[in-house]
């Protein structure tokens, strides 16, 4: 597969069925890809790498390289054909302009997991499999690759890719998976311990807004959270309310938006599992309006644009389970 | 504890006089009534409400004023709103002053100056405009070249007719943009105007207005046979802390806050293009 | 030189934290390291390095530097500064240290900055030589020996033993309180530095050549056509410059709670889209010349002040945590490429 | 003196102009007390309530924050206090979620006819934030009174 | 930063007996910005008011706090007060101290603090408050009616009849609805028929109406008053102005085998037809789907019978470009399809009938010329069981769960007029609840009980069985709590009544909002039932709800007048706080549009400049200010912020949450 996109790549712009392709480059270290924009089959052939570790979702570079001249190439993996088609709902992306290749994907490999699991200096990964043999400075270690996926490949949603010109590999299908679990066992302590679990994890926040950049729902021409006439401006937090502010009012914004692609904590420099708070949105939205999967149509009303006569109550948070 | 740069002493304003639709001097005094701090023409001083912002604005007065600093501020953004809105008798914060400042017992010694401001342009060379008035002895002859959108956008109107333009020595062109009733004088862009007054080179110049009229301005010196060695001018917009430290004024590796805001235009060369 | 044996390490940091408050690097809940208030139970990490560097302790992201009470027409300043109270921080490594020099010659350069200074003074730096460095490590390319850290006292830590031997009189005057420590000899680290040596040299970015970056390359550098490439996938965000531990940029921003003004001082970043904002605008509109600064200021303008000394220390906090990889590293070496 | 016989909770009550406000006056017209710890702000409809109001009100010292509307289907716009529905469910859930104590948050509809019912929702709203003492896990420490 | 005049009120002591005004307004003055604070008796008095204007003079205030009663009540005077100073109106806040303070506390401390606080929140607003102008919109001075049924008729007569020009849509080629179908009209027994015709006749010779018969409506846009719609004129394959009504071409088309849609397909038609004898207009039609020559091109009998030379076969529908001021909507209602309720056999047997196909059954006009027959082999029916409520407050799901209302006053007429004509037959209503609140409506039911002697029985039908050419109905009898065994020779089914199928498309363009069952939704259910919550829209008739004659009529000449009062206007003023897009921030992502209710915002592309010199094409919310009502969904909706509505913006709101909880 990696040889495969990197092949079609070179063919697209070769053949001039696109202009430029947005792909990702080869770093320092094997892992360190840059996701970037090709507009040669010189540099393709130079620096285009797809690997486990392109887990770099492209599809909001595709708001900007829509607008250039003549038509782009982008690759997708399953969980990004979603944002890039929420994208698309949103009108952010102009179709026209764009050629869409989807990637069979499974799953994409975490370096933070790599070095936690105890390797430092690492020189490189080989894939065996389902195991990883990791070469490094001070010795080679064999890890289980399941262990190593990133944490939204861990708990995948879809091996579908929803919106594709072109598909390389076998086209997959939504899957059944634990992604809620996390949430479930939050909604299950009492609201003492979910404080204490919230102010530990928020407090280490150091608002460097990397979660609000790299998130294809934030695509924003200018954040709330940036504009001085908005009234909330807050640059950096400067109190533990402010983390509090901005992480429920972003996961507010995104609800009903946010597909899952699990991007916000994958940057978080900080290893804060934002990801949590837009799947509880996301899980309630499922058990309170029907479920719903942003990104997965073109047409369905996201459920904070839509409602029914007969929905629930806001006092059903205060009836309903968990521990009071 | 000793106090720390960052933070500011008080002030109160006691005059504010309305020079244009959109300019207003403030005068600022500290609140013991003495003057805040001595400073040189061309340097800055740091205002703020406290809740609204802090902001950095030339000081127009001279610094042979003995009692107090003026401030004349243009209605542009949040913090110059709130100043044109106040009453005499408010108190401001004020820390400074900050910049190098003109050269003015230096370089400037001795030489015949031409001053070229464009609207409120002025400020920053009003100080330095009046101190040369001051220390008439020390410097040659003087021309101004002042222009700005109509008759009623010329800060500091009275005193350049009434002060300025009786002074021997002193040449004041006055310029605005279009005809309008009741202006004699010349109507035309300063960069033209300059041209046209063909001043000869021996003149060292300060220039102060938008970006767009010294870009002008400056072709138009160069083709007089100016050199950019001879023309100064003052980039304070860009300041932030005035400190040195908060790392955001820098054009290339000057800091306006330390090395500037006035600079001569050669050194402008070897910085990027980012200003 | 003076040793304590890595079993007693607890003894150590009782002892210290008896004194001063005390921080060293250890785990927290998301399995990073960080600068941790010393109390009985909190370990040192096995990690390389701390998250967020030990800049946090000394120029913290947000400060309150002075409140105002406006009622009508008057106003009063409220200072309202905490005494600092004097600290320890322990396991700062070498880059970290070296960190200091570079924070130093900002904020300690006339007019001081009362509040870093003040810190600067309360505050012991106990560094402590890398045994383990990372591939993405680079400071040998600055001049800084990983195996032999400055700081006001310098530690090494192998299998059995810690070793401290202090540099300054602040650090000789904690060691003098400390009576858990015992005397050894010098070479007595000398192996470990050895070693340490040994790895840092097949370290792939050891040795980054740095030249060209000089000040009369200044104009060349900054209209070099690779900063329109390196820069289009930046996502604008700060993380580079918050987890860097020589970026100091910052902004004062004042908050009104209703009965008084706020003013606080919090780090700012050259990244972010109002760095440079003025009342009529930016001077940096697009990511590309706020990128471009970032970079031109670490590689070109700050050495251009400071007599060719890097504004990096090479710890490569921004190689691991740049959301899309891009880094001073492959920064200066396109730069090159571009330039050749 | 206990804390809780001192504690004079901060309500802010967010009031849609054609029911709630018109429901509120009418409590006012028939002298229905309740206590003064609650200020109502008007807005045009439940819909215009933005997190973000609500959130603010909590930094800069509110204790509880209750949002009054139309019934649903009896919206002068219609629609709007539907879609408040929604938004102040998920809302109330994500501070939920976050540990933020049931209670400090509500949303009541109340028509113009119901002046009552605006008075006794206020009475046992206050009550219910007075057992539940100042808010501490939202609070900004910046605005802290203390 | 503005200069603020503090007003407080004491109201006689209203205000002045739980809050101490003098320390209020005192209080108040040394909030940032207030310039002038005092109190007094009555503000809203001539005296108050004078002393409004005079302090604005005195001491050039740009923003005005009163503290006074709710704004409900005075907000519009003081706005006027400060009008007539120069001041705009929307420089005023009201600081509710009455209804919402001293009304509600007792005590004068907790009082006073408290209007301080209220005070301070609404001098907090007025910081941010800009003044606002109302827009101006002209109005085009014609209307639309769509649907000809006697809603739509009335409505158009009356807006008529007030001078303005109307235009009526009609889906079917002639209008008069429903009404036409009907033999007799409840309580009172008058023929249908003559008394919709004049009007009919009324409308169709009325100078001020146009008739768009056999046409659609295809598309609306614009807002009220300036309504720009497209109508569908379909191809009747007959030029209206040629023909005469003649019908001779009706009666020499060879195609008679096809079933006539006017008797509910009772009996058969021709291929070319007029569907009863007082069409308006008078104007054959050719049926597509029947006609030989449009589908094989053989035949042409029509053309050649036609002395008009009428035909046009090559006749193509039509699109004409209309502008309205105002829109009625008259789209009516039509019985359910019964195919959910096969056991009353209604697909098994002839003789189990709507309604509807009874009253044909018993019309002059009718397929039986007026007598009533069996439909299976025309003979008298002695028997007749009339069953109530198919359909309607269903909760199986089935059918619907609101009463249809009229069915249970038609149903009496049925009964009683076949025991009038036939007394010798039996008839037999099987009722849930007898419902006939109405002017003379409940005198008329127990007329048809007492004086016809139709059985009433309380209770279901469960059952219909065709057998042996009769019909076999098993029923409960819940009074007499036993099950009846009926054979009957017809069974009338009283079908729940539903809104047109068109409704919802039709609602959809006019982005009117509708509730589940499809009805129109209006304004307000009490206060403004004949308006859509569209402005511009109105509701004339059952597609806003069941209803009889005589309220479809009155609720079409109240829609009427409405329509009346907004065409009298030249222009509308517009509500002034209405949502705004920042530009610089919109992403143009949609999700404002999606929960606006009355489609007020719209997208374009526009130029930016972008950085570098260079130019920038971006979709932008635009929010039409003559239609915005100023809810504000859109501006929460809104991620970016981009979208604030003036008057309570993001900032002003946030002010108040500050100064309370300051």
């Amino acid at each position: 597969m990696q040889q495969r996109v990197k092949e079609k790549a070179l063919e697209l712009l070769r053949n001039g069925t696109v202009d430029r392709v947005i792909g990702w480059k080869t770093g320092e270290f094997f892992y360190d890809l840059t996701p970037a924009v090709f507009e040669t089959a010189e540099e393709i052939e130079k620096d285009f790498v797809f690997s486990g570790f392109s887990g770099a979702n492209l599809s909001k570079y595709a708001i900007a390289q829509s607008r250039a001249a003549g038509k782009t190439a982008i690759f997708l993996k399953p969980c990004d054909s979603y944002s890039f088609q929420q994208l698309l709902k949103e009108h952010r992306i102009l179709r026209e302009n764009i050629y869409i290749v989807g990637i069979a994907c499974e799953g994409m490999l975490d370096m933070e997991k790599i070095r936690a699991a105890g390797c430092e200096g690492v020189v490189s990964v080989k894939e065996n499999g389902e195991e990883l043999i990791v070469e490094t400075l001070y010795g080679d270690r064999t890890l289980s690759r399941k262990d190593c996926l990133l944490e939204r490949c861990a708990v995948c949603k879809s091996k579908k890719v929803v919106i594709f010109d072109e598909m390389l590999g076998e086209q997959g299908d939504e899957q059944e998976t634990a992604r809620f679990d996390r949430v479930a066992e939050l909604e299950a302590m009492t609201p003492e311990e979910r404080f204490a679990f919230w102010r530990g994890e928020l407090s280490r926040c150091i608002r460097c807004n990397a979660c609000r950049n790299v998130c294809p729902a934030c695509s924003c021409e200018k954040c709330v959270f940036d504009n001085d006439k908005s009234g909330v401006r807050n640059k950096a937090a400067a109190d533990p309310f402010e983390e509090n502010l901005f992480h429920i009012i972003r996961a507010f914004h995104v609800a009903g938006r946010c597909t899952d692609c699990g991007e916000c904590s994958r940057v978080c420099p900080q290893n804060i599992p934002l990801h949590l708070l837009n799947r509880k949105f996301i899980k309630d939205i499922n058990e309170l309006y029907g479920t719903y999967q942003a990104g997965a149509d073109m047409e369905t009303k996201s459920p904070l644009t839509d409602f029914t006569t007969d929905d629930c109550e806001p006092s059903i948070v205060h009836e309903r389970g968990g521990v009071k | 504890m000793r106090q720390d740069p960052l933070i500011p002493m008080l002030g109160e304003v006691t005059m504010i006089r309305t020079d244009t639709p959109d300019v207003k001097t403030f005068r600022v005094v500290g609140i013991d009534g003495k003057k805040p701090f001595e400073h040189i023409p061309g340097q800055c001083a740091m205002l703020s409400i406290p809740g609204v912002g802090e902001a950095l604005f030339s000081i127009t007065s001279s610094p042979t004023e003995p009692d107090y600093v003026d401030f004349s501020i243009k209605k542009c953004g949040c913090v110059t709103t709130w100043l044109h809105s106040m009453d005499v008798g408010q108190q401001v914060t004020i820390r400074g002053p900050y910049g190098n400042g003109f050269p003015v017992d230096t370089e400037l010694a001795g030489k015949d100056l031409l001053f070229i401001a464009g609207g409120i342009g002025l400020a920053p060379l009003h100080s330095v405009i009046n101190y040369c008035r001051h220390y008439r002895d020390r410097y040659g002859k003087i021309d101004i070249v002042y222009g700005s959108r109509s008759k009623d956008d010329l800060v500091d109107y009275p005193e350049i007719i009434d002060e300025w333009c009786k002074e021997d020595g002193i040449n004041v062109h006055l310029t605005i943009d279009n005809p309008q009733e009741g202006w004699d004088g010349h109507v035309g862009f300063v960069p033209n105007f300059v041209k046209e007054l063909a001043f000869d080179t021996s003149k060292t110049v300060l220039m102060c207005g938008p970006p767009i009229m010294i870009k002008f301005t400056l072709a138009g010196l160069q083709e007089l046979g100016f050199d950019k060695s001879q023309v100064y001018t003052t980039f304070e917009l860009k300041m932030k802390c005035a400190l040195g430290k908060c790392g955001r004024c820098n054009i290339g590796d000057k800091y306006v806050c330390k090395d500037g805001p006035v600079f001569r235009l050669d050194e402008m060369d070897e910085l990027p293009d980012e200003y | 030189m003076k040793k304590i044996a890595r079993s007693e390490l607890n003894a150590l940091f009782a002892a210290i934290a008896e004194q001063k408050q005390l921080f060293i690097p250890a785990d927290n809940t998301a399995g990073q390291a960080e600068f941790i208030l010393w109390k009985d139970g909190v370990a040192l990490t096995e990690k390389l390095n701390t998250t967020r560097s030990a800049k946090d302790l000394f120029f913290p992201q947000v400060e309150n530097l002075v409140n105002f009470k406006v009622s009508d027409k008057k106003m009063e300043i409220i200072e309202n500064r905490d005494p600092a109270a004097p600290f320890v921080v322990f396991g700062v490594r070498a880059c970290d240290c070296r960190s200091f020099d570079i924070l130093d010659s900002v904020f300690l350069s006339e007019p001081v900055d009362t509040f870093y200074k003040a810190r600067r003074e309360n505050g012991i730096i106990v560094t402590l030589g890398c045994t383990k460095p990372a591939e993405t490590c680079f400071c040998g390319a600055f001049g800084i020996d990983a195996a032999n850290p400055a700081g006001d006292v310098t530690c090494w830590l192998d299998g059995e033993t810690l070793y401290w031997k202090s540099n300054t009189d602040k650090g000789k005057a904690l060691t003098a309180a400390l009576s858990v420590l015992t005397d050894c000899d010098e070479n007595a680290v000398v192996a470990i530095q050895e070693n340490t040596r040994k790895i840092l040299e097949k370290l792939p970015l050891n040795n980054l050549d740095l030249s060209g970056f000089e000040s009369d390359k200044l104009m060349e550098l900054f209209n070099n056509p690779a900063w329109t490439e390196l820069s289009e996938s930046c996502l604008g965000c700060g993380t580079c410059t918050f987890v860097c531990p020589t970026c100091q940029c910052y902004d004062v921003q004042d908050f009104d709670n209703g009965r008084e003004v706020r003013r606080f001082r919090c780090w700012d970043s050259c990244m972010y889209s109002d760095f440079t904002m003025m009342a009529h605008g930016t001077n940096r509109p697009t990511q590309k010349e706020r990128f471009r600064q970032r970079f031109m200021h670490k590689l070109v303008y700050y050495p251009s002040n400071n007599n060719g000394v890097f504004g990096c220390v090479g710890c490569g906090r921004c190689l691991q945590k740049c959301p899309i990889h891009m880094n001073i590293v492959k920064v200066a070496k396109k730069l090159k490429e571009v330039a050749k | 003196m206990s804390v809780n016989e001192q504690f004079q909770p901060t309500i802010v009550a967010f009031c849609c102009n054609w029911c709630s406000y018109a429901g509120a006056d009418l409590s006012g017209t028939n002298r229905l007390q309740y206590p003064a710890n609650v200020k109502i702000i008007r807005i045009p409809c439940s819909c215009r309530l933005n997190p973000m109001f609500i959130l603010r009100a909590f930094q800069r010292g509110a204790d509880g924050v209750i949002l009054c509307g139309c019934h649903p289907g009896d919206c002068h716009y219609t629609t709007g206090n539907y879609y408040a529905r929604r938004r102040m469910t998920l809302l109330f859930s994500m501070l939920d979620f976050m540990g933020i104590e049931r209670g400090r948050t509500r949303v009541e509809w109340v028509s113009a006819a119901e002046g009552a019912k605006f008075a006794a929702t206020m009475n046992e709203f206050v009550e219910t934030i007075t057992k539940l003492g100042p808010n501490r896990r939202l609070e900004d420490l910046r605005c802290s009174k203390e | 930063m503005q200069r603020i005049g503090v007003f407080v009120c004491w109201c006689g002591s209203n205000i002045a007996a739980t809050v101490d005004v003098e320390k209020v307004s005192q209080v108040l003055a040394q909030e940032p910005g207030v310039v002038f604070s005092t109190n007094y008796q009555y503000m809203c008095s001539q005296a108050g008011q004078e002393m409004i204007q005079e302090s604005i003079h005195k001491y050039n205030l740009t923003g005005v706090v009163i503290c006074s009663c709710s704004p409900r009540m005075h907000e519009a005077t003081f706005r006027k007060t400060c009008e007539k100073a120069g001041l705009n109106g929307h420089m005023v806040e009201i600081a509710n101290i009455r209804e919402q303070c001293s009304w509600i506390h007792k005590d004068k401390d907790v009082g006073t603090e408290k209007a301080v606080v209220l005070g301070r929140a609404a001098i907090a607003k007025v910081h941010l408050n800009a003044p606002l102008t109302a827009g101006q919109s002209p109005v085009k001075k014609r209307a639309l009616v769509i649907g000809g049924g006697i809603a739509g008729i009335q409505t158009a007569l009356d807006i008529a009849d007030a001078g303005f020009d109307v235009d009526i849509v009609e889906k079917q080629p002639t209008i008069g609805g429903k009404m036409t179908q009907i033999d007799k009209t409840f309580p009172t027994l008058d023929c249908a028929a003559c008394i919709l015709t004049p009007k009919m006749v009324d409308a169709a010779q009325n100078e001020k109406i146009h008739i768009y018969s056999y046409a659609e409506v295809e598309s609306v846009k614009g807002f009220v008053g300036n309504f720009n719609v497209t109508i569908k004129k379909k191809a009747r394959y007959v030029d209206e102005t040629k023909c005469t009504g003649c019908g001779l071409c009706t009666e020499k088309c060879p195609q008679k085998k096809v079933p006539n849609a006017f008797n509910l397909g009772l009996d058969n038609r021709r291929a070319i037809y007029i569907p009863f004898a007082q069409a308006v207009p008078k104007v054959a039609t050719i049926d597509a789907d029947y006609c030989t020559m449009l589908k094989s091109g053989k035949c042409g009998v029509c053309s050649k019978v036609c002395t008009a030379g009428a035909i046009d076969y090559k006749q193509k529908d039509e699109l004409i470009e209309q502008e309205y001021g105002a829109i009625v909507v008259a789209t009516g209602f039509n019985p359910i399809k019964l195919d959910k309720y096969d056991e009353f056999a209604y697909s098994q047997s002839p003789d189990v009938v709507t309604s509807l196909e009874f009253e044909r059954l018993m019309n002059a006009a009718g397929p039986t010329g007026g007598t009533l027959l069996r439909p299976s082999d025309g003979t008298h029916p002695h028997t007749i069981v009339f069953v109530q409520c198919v359909g309607s407050r269903c909760d199986d799901g089935r059918g619907k769960s609101y009463c249809s209302k009229i069915c249970c006053m038609y149903t009496a007429k049925h009964a009683m007029l076949c025991r009038e004509k036939y007394p010798d037959t039996d008839v037999y209503v099987f009722y849930i609840d007898v419902r006939t609140p109405g002017k003379n409506f409940d005198e008329f039911y127990r007329r048809a009980v007492e004086e016809y002697g139709v059985h009433y029985v309380k209770g279901m039908v469960g059952k219909v069985v065709p057998q042996d050419g009769k019909l076999k109905v098993q029923a409960s009898d819940l009074l007499g709590d036993r099950q009846l065994h009926i054979d009957a020779d017809m069974v009338v089914l009283a079908a729940a009544i539903e809104p047109d199928e068109t409704a919802r498309p039709l609602a959809t363009k006019l982005t009117a909002s509708m509730d589940t069952n499809d009805f129109f939704t209006e304004a307000h259910p009490k206060l403004r039932p004949v308006e859509s919550p569209t402005a511009g829209i109105f509701l004339s008739g059952a597609c806003q709800g069941p209803k009889d004659i005589p309220e479809t009529v009155a609720q079409a000449s109240a829609a009427a007048a409405k329509v009346i009062g907004l065409l009298c206007k030249d222009s509308l003023t517009c509500n002034p706080c209405t949502a705004q897009p920042d530009e610089l921030m919109c992403n143009g992502c949609s999700s404002c549009e999606k929960v606006c209710p009355y489609g007020a915002i719209t997208y374009a592309d526009k130029e930016f400049r972008g950085p570098n010199r260079t130019t920038l094409i971006r979709r932008m919310a635009q929010v039409n200010p003559a239609v915005c009502q100023g809810c504000g969904a859109c501006t929460v909706a809104c991620p970016s912020g981009a979208m604030d509505l003036k008057g309570f913006s993001n900032k002003q709101i946030m002010a108040e949450v500050d100064a309370i909880c300051r």
